[in-house]
Parts: structure tokens; sequence; C-alpha cells
């Protein structure tokens, strides 16, 4: 190619510069949309993705940590004390601590995941479901029978990426 | 030296004490009101200016409609609950907000993470980079009346929060970082993804470059526009790509020691001399495409490992002072956490936020200027609104 | 309350340089300094606050103006909040105000309020943390409701316009010769200094705790919460 | 045809005057919106989502394709709000004005021999002058609203429209010199016989008139104040600039209003630079076949404003705007001088052809 003296060459940038952006709408207009039809079609979620947040009801000992750590103040919890026959014959009576009321306020909750961490017996998981929006806020409140249900939605914890350490064998 | 009727208006209108109530002068020219609610300022951002014909003769910002006072609440949380809260201080990078903070209370509690958790610190920080700053490319397009560009932002875009979120539960808020560590490792088969969108990504930029920067209705819009000089860049504190647009070779991934997993990476610090709106897209999008070289060296060099110090179960910050700064997707953020050793959150965290110190250049920065001039220099400064507000 | 001891080296010679340097400038405005293992402290006393900027911005090339904001360092000011509904936090001293109410940071302190800046000097990569006294406000009790008041920066740097109009605002520090102190964030009829240690934070008073432990004993049974099994 | 007007004479006029009249009126009160809502749904909804890589809408209809009207029917039933210091009736007025100086400019396109609604022998000219008068009309807009954003945007609309009309017109001299009337028909007639160094038959002013419809083609793009030239609707400065404050069926107005005048325009461009309604192979003597272009003229018409649409939207869809100097200094300092030259050579090389 001969040099083209640089008036010449900055001039020829401009229409060349018009074409090279046409040219990418063009290409796009005959690529395939990205878009996925969401009611009909759904993505993939990974299974991580914190989604809702569900109560295995047996686990829980209402020992508090999951509200007190909530930054959000949006987990509440009541309980009583009953005895339980004891597990081994001639054992003495258990007490445990039942759980009256677990409700999480889903519309002040910041899906930060800090009681799930802090969950000493397990008791909480994170599911990727999310289709629980409501028309009126105040139905977002779930208690423990909701969040219950929701405990069968929670995958197995994804297998981990070479070099990681062997996971210590919590999560359900 | 004669004063013009223009700079006399403007000396009068500057003395009417408040902004919100500021008494509309009837002089030549007229008061427009840009904002809260305008399309042009991505968020709550108001900004007063009086025009002259369509030039402007001062513009007043004023922030706060989003203000959720960030810094008082922090001191009623402790540190695990903190992380969540700044996550949402630049909701577009928001992993990148945990970081310094937890670099902070770990300086403080004299604790380093292992390095496994550093690069995957690094990583998840760099794609949080990306991600924002992929909305910017998009967006200034937008500003300036192109419509299509910010679409394919928001398309590419969501694979890298797709990443973010396979790996961190979280799509804008990971909150994934924690004193010692992460939370979790990375999901099997997170790197082979993560290769696939960071190519997407490379291909976003190269068509950025086709269709914006070699435009040259985009050049003539953006060359020569909101120039900020090197001096008055320092004087207010204007960070970032911003900087570095204006000739400040000053990036703090690299100038900072910094326990992060940058210095195990070959990239490259771009500037530009021209401290102009061209400039500050350019080395923003140059700087994207450095981002996704960082992220796949690192993941090259991942190193094995655990990736959670030894921390004592209930976390016990002493008494300190700590100021820990990162290069954020925005500018220079930075936390100056101060703890009274007691078992609660910080006694008091200043949060040194980008856009911040970028905004509070723009009464300068518009004199003079044109209304469409206004759009293009604030989209090129590029802020979040609540990285002003916090 | 004291972090790094005196005897710290600083964390590059350079900001041992700067320490120096500005020491020699001001001479006794200089009250102290600090250093840890990666930032430096300076105190200057008030009537030295404006020629510690100036001398830094203009000898000693610290001319990134990285941010301006202020402190409350009363302690314990007896207001609600998780802090006082929770019972594993120790029982802290009684609510009070006044001298010995607040114990100050990094480079010590005399006064309740200390603004404190950071200034950064980008071509050598090296900052440095300026503070300053500023006053007890209205803990003072020769001049109650006075208000904390310092020479302004915004001769020196444009930019601490912002930051300043922000500590005013959240803390009623008065900076003198700032051009115009309003409301930045907040509108403009607000009353109340928000980042004041004695202003409440409304969100945690209103609404109780829901950490407390609420589970109701067995009748006749006085067990402690340890005695239920998992 | 018998229409309910069909009386002996009204006004002393006959009424078969009155039929044809009312037919043509209504064909074109059809014509128009209907050309907006294709373009609505073809460009705006379809081909602007493919280019951004989404689908556009998909639930009205097979493929969206009703979604046009839904968003119309939408429109009709919001409340016809007015700002509380606007001046009522020229507010009212606005878009009527512009929707009628739309309306007017189809009067004049033909879409075969016979089917137009007024040959008018000076019909470019009616057509370019006519649809000036919008102006006006978001002048009124702008003015009437009490609002800045909109004042702004219809100063800068009033400031564009005037200056892009002048390369307009000297865009189209050239064809009118070439073919040698203003008779829209005639000039379609004239492209069917035109014949380039001996060579016919492709029936189109496109070729020796290029830089004239590069000219129009930017021109056109102005006036539709279509992105890179949209400033006065610049949506992330003014808002939406003349039309900030208008809702509902004033809004709807507008809009039709907007994209009817894209397709008007694209039918004058096809007219006079595509050969309009003329097909190559369809030599103008036709014998008893004749019929048949009244038939087809009309659909190719279509086709070359859909080719000419494509064009310019594909332009809106991928570049961004000027500056309102910038837009000036280009229409001056570029398009004026290239139009001059352009007619210029038109007529030597006319003159030197025909010696």
């Amino acid at each position: 190619m001969p040099e083209l003296p640089r008036a010449v060459e900055d001039a020829l940038a401009i229409p060349k510069g018009f074409a090279k952006g046409l040219g990418v709408t063009l290409k796009n207009l005959f690529t395939p949309a990205e878009t996925v039809q969401y009611p009909r079609e759904k993505e993939a979620i990974t299974p991580r993705a914190r989604g809702v947040i569900t109560l295995k009801e047996d686990n829980c000992t209402v020992c508090m940590l999951c509200a007190r750590q909530c930054p959000d103040w949006c987990i509440y919890i009541e309980g009583h004390k009953d005895k339980e026959p004891p597990r081994r014959e001639g054992g003495k009576p258990r007490t445990v601590a039942k759980l009256d009321r677990f409700d999480i306020d889903f519309s002040l909750c910041m899906y930060c995941g800090i009681c799930v961490e802090v969950c000493p017996f397990d008791a909480l998981h994170w599911s990727p479901e999310f289709e629980y929006s409501e028309p009126s806020i105040a139905d977002l409140l779930h208690d423990k029978l909701r969040l219950g249900q929701w405990e069968a939605t929670v995958p197995e914890a994804p297998a981990l990426e070479a070099g990681a350490e062997a996971p210590k064998g919590k999560k359900k | 030296m004669t004063v013009t009727e223009s700079q006399k208006a403007a000396y009068i209108a500057g003395q009417a004490a408040d902004a919100r109530v500021r008494v509309e002068i009837e002089a030549e020219g007229m008061t427009l009101n840009l904002g809260p609610q305008h399309p042009a300022t991505h968020g709550t951002l108001r900004i007063i200016v009086r025009l002259d014909g369509e030039q402007v003769v001062w513009a007043d910002p004023v922030p706060g409609y989003m203000h959720r006072g960030y810094e008082k609440l922090c001191e009623v949380r402790d540190y695990a609950q903190v992380t969540t809260l700044i996550n949402r201080i630049d909701w577009l990078g928001s992993f990148a907000n945990e970081v310094p903070f937890i670099l902070a209370a770990e300086e403080l509690m004299g604790i380093e993470a292992p390095p496994r958790a550093q690069y995957i610190r690094t990583i998840l920080f760099e794609l949080a980079r990306i991600a924002n700053v992929c909305l910017f490319l998009g967006d200034m397009g937008v500003q300036l009346g192109a419509i299509t560009p910010v679409f394919y932002a928001f398309r590419d875009r969501e694979f890298v929060l797709n990443l973010i979120e396979s790996a961190t539960g979280g799509r804008f808020h990971p909150n994934f970082d924690r004193i010692g560590g992460i939370k979790d490792d990375l999901p099997k088969g997170w790197i082979d993804e993560c290769r696939v969108a960071l190519g997407r990504v490379r291909g976003f930029c190269d068509q950025m470059e086709d269709l914006l920067v070699g435009n040259v209705i985009f050049q003539q819009r953006t060359r020569g526009i909101g120039v900020i000089p090197r001096d008055i860049a320092l004087e207010y504190g204007v960070s970032g790509a911003n900087a570095r647009a204006s000739g400040i070779d000053w990036d703090l991934r690299r100038d900072q020691p910094s326990p992060l997993a940058w210095k195990h990476a070959d990239w490259k610090v771009f500037t530009h001399p021209d401290g102009d709106s061209f400039a500050r897209y350019w080395v923003r999008l140059q700087e994207v495409r450095e981002a996704t070289r960082i992220v796949e060296q690192l993941m090259d060099g991942l190193p094995a490992g655990p990736i959670r110090a030894k921390v004592p179960a209930r976390i016990r910050v002493p008494a300190g002072e700590a100021w820990v700064h990162t290069e954020n997707p925005l500018g220079e953020m930075g936390y100056y956490v101060v703890s009274d050793g007691s078992p609660g959150g910080p006694f008091r965290c200043k949060i040194r936020t980008p856009s911040f110190s970028n905004i509070s250049i723009v009464p300068w920065l518009l004199r003079g200027v044109f209304v469409p001039d206004v759009i293009t220099i604030l989209a090129s400064l590029y802020f979040i609104l609540g990285d002003i507000d916090r | 309350m004291v972090a790094a001891e005196p005897e710290t080296p600083p964390p590059t010679p350079r900001h041992g340089e700067l320490v120096a340097a500005l020491g020699e400038a001001l001479g006794a405005d200089l009250v102290s300094h600090a250093y840890s293992a990666t930032e430096a402290w300076v105190r200057v006393a008030p009537a030295g606050w404006l020629q510690a900027g100036r001398v830094a911005k203009e000898h000693l090339g610290l001319s990134y103006l990285c941010f301006i904001s202020g402190i409350d360092w009363l302690q314990n000011p007896g207001l609600g909040g998780e802090k006082a509904w929770d019972p594993d936090v120790e029982a802290s001293d009684p609510p009070g105000d006044g001298p010995g109410r607040w114990k100050t940071g990094v480079a010590g302190g005399g006064t309740r309020f200390q603004v404190f800046a950071r200034l950064a000097d980008l071509t050598r990569h090296v900052g440095l943390t300026l503070k300053v006294d500023v006053g007890d406000g209205p803990s003072d009790p020769d001049h109650p409701g006075a208000a904390p008041r310092v020479a302004s920066w915004v001769p020196l740097f444009r930019g601490a316009d912002w930051h300043e109009r922000e500590a005013w605002e959240m803390y009623g520090i008065e900076f003198e010769g700032h051009p115009g102190l309003r409301h930045l964030y907040l509108p403009g009829e607000f009353e109340g200094f928000p980042l004041r240690k004695d202003f409440p934070l409304l969100a945690r008073e209103v609404k109780p705790w829901p950490g407390f432990v609420n589970v109701e004993g067995l009748p006749g049974d006085d067990d402690s919460a340890e005695d239920v099994e998992a | 045809m018998s229409l309910p007007v069909a009386a002996h004479t009204i006004l002393g006029i006959r009424g078969a005057y009155w039929n044809t009249a009312l037919l043509k009126a209504v064909a074109v009160l059809l014509v128009a919106p209907t050309g907006a809502l294709l373009i609505v749904y073809l460009f705006m909804f379809k081909m602007m989502a493919h280019m951004q890589s989404r689908l556009g809408p998909m639930e009205v209809g097979p493929h969206g394709t009703l979604q046009a009207i839904a968003e119309a029917v939408k429109w009709l039933q919001k409340e016809d709000v007015f700002p509380e210091r606007a001046d009522r009736f020229v507010f009212a007025m606005a878009p009527v004005v512009v929707l009628v100086s739309t309306f007017l400019v189809y009067v004049v396109i033909p879409a075969s021999p016979r089917e137009v609604a007024a040959n008018l022998d000076t019909g470019i000219l009616f057509a370019l002058a006519v649809s000036s008068v919008s102006v006006i009309g978001v002048l009124m807009a702008g003015w009437a609203s009490a609002n800045k954003y909109s004042l702004i945007g219809a100063l800068r609309a009033a400031g564009q429209l005037i200056a892009y009309e002048l390369p307009l017109v000297l865009a189209v001299v050239g064809v009118v010199m070439q073919a040698g009337s203003l008779s829209l028909n005639r000039i379609v007639a004239a492209q069917a016989h035109f014949k380039l160094f001996g060579f016919g038959g492709l029936g189109l002013f496109a070729i020796p008139q290029v830089v004239g419809l590069f000219l129009f083609l930017v021109a056109a793009q102005a006036e539709l104040t279509q992105t890179p030239f949209d400033m006065p609707v610049a949506e992330s400065e003014l808002v939406a600039g003349f039309m900030t404050e208008y809702t509902g069926f004033r809004f709807l107005l507008f809009f039709i209003g907007e994209f009817a005048t894209a397709f008007a325009l694209a039918g004058l461009g096809a007219t006079l630079f595509l050969g309009g309604w003329y097909f190559p192979g369809w030599g103008l003597p036709f014998g008893h076949l004749a019929w048949t272009r009244e038939v087809l003229g009309p659909l190719v018409l279509l086709a070359k404003i859909l080719g000419l649409l494509f064009v310019i939207f594909w332009v809106r869809f991928s570049f961004p705007r000027f500056r309102e100097d910038q837009l000036q200094a280009f229409a001056w300092k570029f398009l004026i001088p290239l139009s001059l030259t352009n007619i210029l050579v038109t007529g030597i090389l006319k003159v030197a052809f025909h010696a």
C-alpha cells in the first residue's frame, strides 16, 4: 500500500469510522438475540444463589444467634421448653427448646447470608428459589411453615475448583 | 480587566445563600434544574445550572437524595455486618467495596489471609471492576445519544455477574469477603466459564471501539470537553481513571504495597495526557482490557491451599486506627477504621469514596460549557450515586 | 487508647522525612506523631492547621487531597441500640459528659472533636494523616454551646469545600474561612449533627432488638439456657 | 361507488368530486398512521431490538406484531394532562399542526401512475413547503408547555429544521433539473427513460444524483430529528425536548406525526431517487397490462420506502448525536456548499449531454 498523505488518511478515517460502527450493528442484526423469554424459559440458577432462606425446624434450638447477628433485625424467634423422653433407656428426660415462632421478614432482609453462616446447628440454608414476590409487602413475612417448605429446594453444595481444600462437610 | 454581564450574574447568584432555596435572580439567562429525576444523572443527583443561552454560567450539584448515613450505621454494626452494608456503596462493583474494609480490619488484627484467598479476592475484585466499567462504556454512548452500546454493555456484563453469582451467591451484593479470607472456594468449572466470559468482554471492548471511539461524532463530542488539568485534579482529589486521564500516573494496585495479588500479574497502567472526556473514556476502555488480562493471569497462577486464616470465633478488633485504600472501579476508595477494642463494630468508619471527590470538581468544570457538554462531562466523570452519598 | 507506640519505626524512610520536615516547618505546632506499619500520623495544634496544610502541599509534595473528616471521641453516650439491648455486652459506664468521657486515638488528642485529613504524594506514593484538636463543642464546660472550630483548607485545596461541608453538617465543626458552609447531604432545615456520638440513631431506637432469648420455661422450672440440649 | 355524501351538488360542486375527495382523504388518513405503525413495529421495535441483541416485543400477537397498536390504545386511555401554566389552546393545537403538515405531504406522492391524491404540477415544491409547517407546531408545543426543557428543545428544533430545510431543497433541485419537472409523476417517468452512457432501464436517479441522495438522506435524518441529529428531543439532556409535557392522546399525535413524516420523507426520497413506483422493465406505454402497475406500483414503492427507512434507522441506532453548534456547522459549512456544487455539476453535465 502506498503511503497516503496524512490529511487524506484523516479524511478517510471519518467514513471508515462510520462504516465500522454500522458494521457492528448490522452484524448484531443477524446474530441471535441473547434474550431469555423469562416466564416460559428459565436460566439455570447457580446452586449458591441466595434466593430464599429455608428453615429445617428440627435442627433449631432457639439459640437466637441468627436473630442477633442479623444486621437488619428481620428474624423473629420465640420458643418454649419441653420435656422429651430420654435418648437411652433409664436416662433422665431431656429438656429441649421447641420453636414456636420463626419469622423472616423478607421485605427487610438484605440477603447477606449471615444468619445461615452463624447457625451452629445447620438449621438455615439458602435455596436459589426466587419467585415469591407478593402484591402486599406484609405477605413477605415468611413464617416457619413457609420457610420449612422451601427446605425441599435446597441444592447440593457444588464441587470445588481444583486446588481447594476439601470442604469440612458441613452444609447439607 | 473588564467584567462581563454573565460574570456579574454568576457572582450575584453565587452569593445567594442556600442552593435548595436559591432565589431566582431575574438577570439574563435562566436557571435549569437537572434532576434529581433526570435521565442523565444515573441516580438522584441534582444539578442546578444557570444558563446564558445554552451556556452554563455556574453549576451547583446538590447530592444527598440518596444519603443513607453509612458512617453512622457502621458504628452500630459489627465487622461482619458492616461488609453487607458497604456492598451497597458502589453497587455496580460491590465486591470491590468490601475488600479495603476487610483489609483494614485485618491490618488492625494483624491477620493476613492465605495466598489462595488473596488471589480469589483479586480475581473477584477485577471482575467487579469489569462489571462496573463495562456499564460506563455503554452508558457513555447513551448520554451522547447512541442507544445501542448500553445494551451490549448490559448483555456482556451479565456474563460477568453470572460468574460473581456462581462464586459468591450474590449477583450484586456478594458479601463474600471475610476477615482472614473469603467465605467459600470457587465452584468447579468456574475458571473455564470465566475464560469464556472474559472473551466476551474483550469482544465488547472491540465493539465499543468500533461503535464509539472510532466515530468522528463521538470524538467531536468528547475531545476537548471537560478538560481537567493535572494540578486541579490533585486539589480536588480526583482519582482513578479520571486522574489517569489527566496524565497522573498513579494506580494504587501498582503503587501501594498490598496483600492482594496484583503484584503477581503482568499488566499496564494506562494514562492519557489530554484530561478531556475522550481521554477518560479511552483510559477506562483500556482498563477493562487490562483487567481481563489480570484475571486470566491470576487464574493461571491460582495457588492451592486454604482460603481462611485462623481467626477467633468471636472477632474482637484491637484498639487502633487503620487506613486502607484500594483502586476501585471508580477511583481511590478507602476506609479509615477506628476501633476502640470493644467487641462490637468500628468506633468510627470514615468511608472515602471516589465519586465524592470526582464530582466535587463539577462546579469548577462546568463553568462556561454548553448544556449537551454538561451531560458529556457528567457521563465521562462516571459517578455512582451511592458512592457520592454513601 | 494507644495503638501504635511512638517507638514504631516509620513504614518507609520517606514517611520519616515528611514528619521531620513538617516538624521543622511548624515547630511547636506539631504536637505529636505516630507510625504504624503502613501509615504515619501527625497531630498539629489548631493554630498550625492551615500552615501544616500549606507546607505539606507546597513544600513536601503532598499535593493530593484524599479526604478531610471529623471524629467524635465521646465514649458510651448511653443511647440505645443493639449494644444496649445485648446482655452479652459487658455493662458499660453510665452515660455522662465532660472531660474524661472521651479517649482519643493514635497520636493522641486533647479534645472531644478532632478533624483529620489525609494528603498524599502521587509521584512518590506516600501519604500522611494529619489530625487537629478542634474543641469540645457542647461538652466544653467553659463555653457551653460553642461550636468546635478550625481553619478551613479551601484556600489551599479547592476540593476541601465539600469535605468540610460534610464535616460541618455531620459534626458541627465550623471551618473558618470556608466560603459557604451549607448543608451538603441533609435537607436545609435539618437540626442536629448526625455523626456526633450523642445523636440517636432512630432506626435502632424505635424497634426492640429481636435477639433476646425468648424461650418460655417449663412451669416450676428455673433451668438456665445452658441446660437446653441440642 | 356511492357514498353518503354523493348528493347532486354541495357548495355548488358536483357530488362526484366530493366522492373522490372523500375517498382520497380517507386513503391519506389511513396510509399515514399505517405507515407510522409499520415503522414503529418494523424498525423501532424489531430492528432496533435485534441490533441490540434483544428480541423486542414478543407478547402481543405473533412476534409482537400487534404491539404498536396496543401502545396506541394504551396512550388513548391515558389522562389528558395540561400543565398548570400551559397556554392551553396552543398546547392543544401543537400536535395537530404537526400532524396536518405530515398528512399534506402524502397528498402528492404517487403510488402508481393514477394512484395519487393530487397530481400537482409543482408536487415536490408543495411537499417540501408543507413539511416545513411542522416547525410551527414544534415551536408552539415548546412555548406552550411552560417548561424550560420544552422551550430549549423547541428552539433547538426550530434552528435545526430551518438549517436542514435548505440542503433538503437543494438536494432535490438536482433531480428536478435532471427530470425537467416539478411533478413527481413526471420525475418518475423521467427516471424510467433515463439512460446513462447509453445504458438505461434501471429507472433511478440514484446513480447520477448519488451526492443528491446522500444529501437528501442526511437532511431527512435531521428533519426527522433522528440520531445523530436528535438534539431537540435529546432524552439524556432535555428529557424529551418539546414533547416533555405531553401525555396520552396528544403525545400519540406527536408520535404518529414523527413516524408518518419519516414514512412520507422516505416516500419522497424513493420517488425522487429510486424511481418511485416504477420497476425496471415496466416500459411506460404498457398496453393492456397497464392495470398491473396500479396494483404492483404501491408495493414497489413500499419496498423502496422500507429500503430507505432501513438506512435512516440503521444510522439512528448506530451513531451518537451531534452538539447543536456542530450540527449547524455541519449544515452550513458542509452540506449546503456540497449541494450547491451538486447543482452546478448537474447543470454543466445536463447542458453538456443535451447540447
